[in-house]
């Protein structure tokens, strides 16, 4: 078999796996060729289809190839009946979800600390969705539940690792944030080290209370 | 100042606060905590007039402002006279400190929220298909390969026990029975079986909390009317139920 | 829009209609063109496949225009099929085949209200892998559609009758109810002065249960 039959075989398959996809390891067993070689015609096929100007592509989420249109098609897809309809996900859900991917594992106490509000029915709807999972218990009283994220959650984001979420530190700078903070409680006069207030600080606190 | 808010716009009140602060343009570190207060309290009590639900937690945030605010305001040299009776460093601590916390944290997860909702947007544009069906090139595939009627039953298990912690958004409609309706049920099919195991009682249809409990109910109803007896031949058993007057007659005869 | 790009739209539609297919109708109402370009761009299409090697081709039945493997690629999709992992179900489909199977009939509604999800895919799909079928209409409005397992969901499992499933009593922890019940009391009339009585009786029960 030359290249072009392997990726005429390689584009059949993952025809075939529609939504489902297929891993290296699945076409590799299917074709009966290494993995590493499904790898590179993959590659190979995923540049060409896009100087040939295809209308689907490759894409590769959760550590799984599939065949998907392209983003730019979505105004004509959108249009068509048969198109599964995609019900997005609600703020809290959003939410929720950015605790568990950046904390996990993280209980239902720990979210719902940091969002200030109930969340047993956000998690609970997202673990139905097969977006988060219980991946333990935490150690200490009542052993509680620890939550982490699925395959499905990479796949509905279209990730391939969770890696790729950008990282947390890359949106905030936290050793800013700290020095912001220090100089801010000192001019609010309200420093922690000095235990004695001095009428002064006392008279801004006052100004700042009655703004 | 106009407070054109609802509160449903707001996923808590952490929420609600922050928006409060940057619509004051004050910095997140230096919240005038007299003015966001009067702010969230007014925003709480419209929607009170407007007669929606405040949910406990705007409620709890709503009072520990409060708390901070009537503290802020507090002269230093009461705060010295409390260090002296003896709560000296909780005193100390600058509630706003907690608060700046609370709400750093809260927003940096909502940024990253923000990060999954433009992932979710520009997956959303791509579309794909349901995969083939493969079954004419298969004989016979067995599609629950693996699986025994124990995993089935035990999904039936999880799903019920998560349902069960939350409520269902609407009720499904389902048929109740009283207990005295049960209890001539069961008389019933007493009459007609003489014995019933209390295991097959309901049927593999009826797996609904109400009519288990029903059954129970009226099981006690009868038992303490001495309509039924019930009993166990052994550790772990079945739970035979057996209407009273069988019950004297086998007596009678094994006597 | 080029004609390249028409046809690369048109591949995208066709293929996330899935095995639907579309008619010339359909296609030229969401490009917005007219039922004859679209026949001659298809035309062309499926000769510039051919001629490309593409693993896929466009096949038209009963007037309806769809995306097909290729006739020489049967082997490997047999393979495919027979791949282990293709016959796994999700937990999603294990759930929902769980709760068709213990309430039967029942409608797509109520699954959903169980599982707190949408179904209609999860519903769709058992239906694909003929585990689950239509046995009729509710009462009510919209008649919904009633849902029950098939003689194969029967034979997969070993099963005689649908009644041989692990009795569904057994899943209640009288426990764990205590409070419901203390509200069913109120609800379903029993007599609260009697409440003493019965529940002690009700404890040297639910001993029993336990046991």
């Amino acid at each position: 078999m030359v290249a072009e039959e392997k990726k005429q075989v390689i584009e059949g398959l993952l025809f075939a796996a529609g939504e489902e996809g297929l891993s290296l390891k699945e076409i590799a067993d299917v074709i009966g060729l290494a993995k590493d070689e499904i790898r590179l015609l993959i590659n190979e096929m995923q540049v060409e289809w896009k100087l040939e100007r295809r209308g689907i592509q490759i894409t590769k989420v959760a550590q799984i190839y599939q065949l998907t249109t392209l983003p730019e098609h979505a105004p004509y897809l959108e249009k068509l009946a048969q198109a599964p309809t995609r019900s997005q996900l609600s703020r809290a859900a959003i939410e929720t979800l950015a605790i568990i991917a950046y904390r996990q594992p993280v209980t239902r106490m720990e979210i719902e600390e940091i969002r200030g509000v109930k969340s047993d029915r956000t998690v609970q709807v997202l673990q139905r969705k097969g977006l988060v999972r219980e991946v333990g218990r935490a150690e200490g009283a009542g052993r509680p539940i620890l939550y982490g994220t699925t395959k499905e959650f990479l796949e509905y984001f279209g990730l391939n690792h969770i890696a790729e979420l950008p990282p947390a530190d890359s949106i905030f700078n936290w050793r800013e944030w700290e020095e912001d903070r220090q100089d801010l409680f000192k001019r609010l006069g309200v420093d922690m080290s000095s235990e004695m207030t001095t009428r002064s600080e006392e008279t801004d606190l006052k100004e700042e209370v009655e703004v | 100042m106009d407070i054109q808010i609802k509160l449903e716009m707001f996923e808590g009140p952490l929420d609600l606060l922050l928006h409060l602060i940057e619509k004051a343009e004050v910095d997140i570190y230096e919240i005038p905590i007299a003015k966001i207060t009067e702010q969230y309290m007014q925003v709480i009590k419209e929607a009170q007039e407007w007669q929606l639900e405040v949910a406990s937690e705007f409620l709890v945030m709503a009072a520990t402002l409060l708390a901070i605010k009537s503290r802020m305001l507090l002269p230093k040299q009461d705060i010295l006279d409390e260090e002296q009776i003896g709560a000296e460093e909780e005193w100390f601590i600058d509630p706003r400190e907690e608060l700046v916390d609370r709400l750093l944290e809260y927003k940096r997860y909502k940024r990253l929220g923000e990060v999954l909702k433009e992932k979710e947007i520009e997956r959303s544009k791509v579309y794909t298909r349901a995969p083939m069906d493969l079954s004419p090139y298969t004989k016979e595939v067995n599609p629950v390969y693996g699986l025994t009627v124990d995993d089935l039953f035990q999904a039936l298990v999880e799903v019920l026990k998560t349902q069960k912690r939350a409520e269902p958004i609407t009720k499904v409609e389902r048929e109740e029975i009283s207990v005295s309706a049960r209890m001539d049920e069961i008389d019933r099919q007493l009459r007609l079986e003489g014995k019933l195991i209390f295991s097959k009682l309901l049927c593999w249809d009826e797996v609904n909390k109400e009519r288990v409990i029903t059954t129970f109910l009226a099981i006690l109803e009868l038992m303490k009317l001495k309509r039924v007896i019930c009993y166990q031949d052994q550790l772990f058993g079945e739970i035979f139920i057996e209407s009273f007057q069988v019950e004297e007659e086998r007596e009678a005869i094994g006597s």
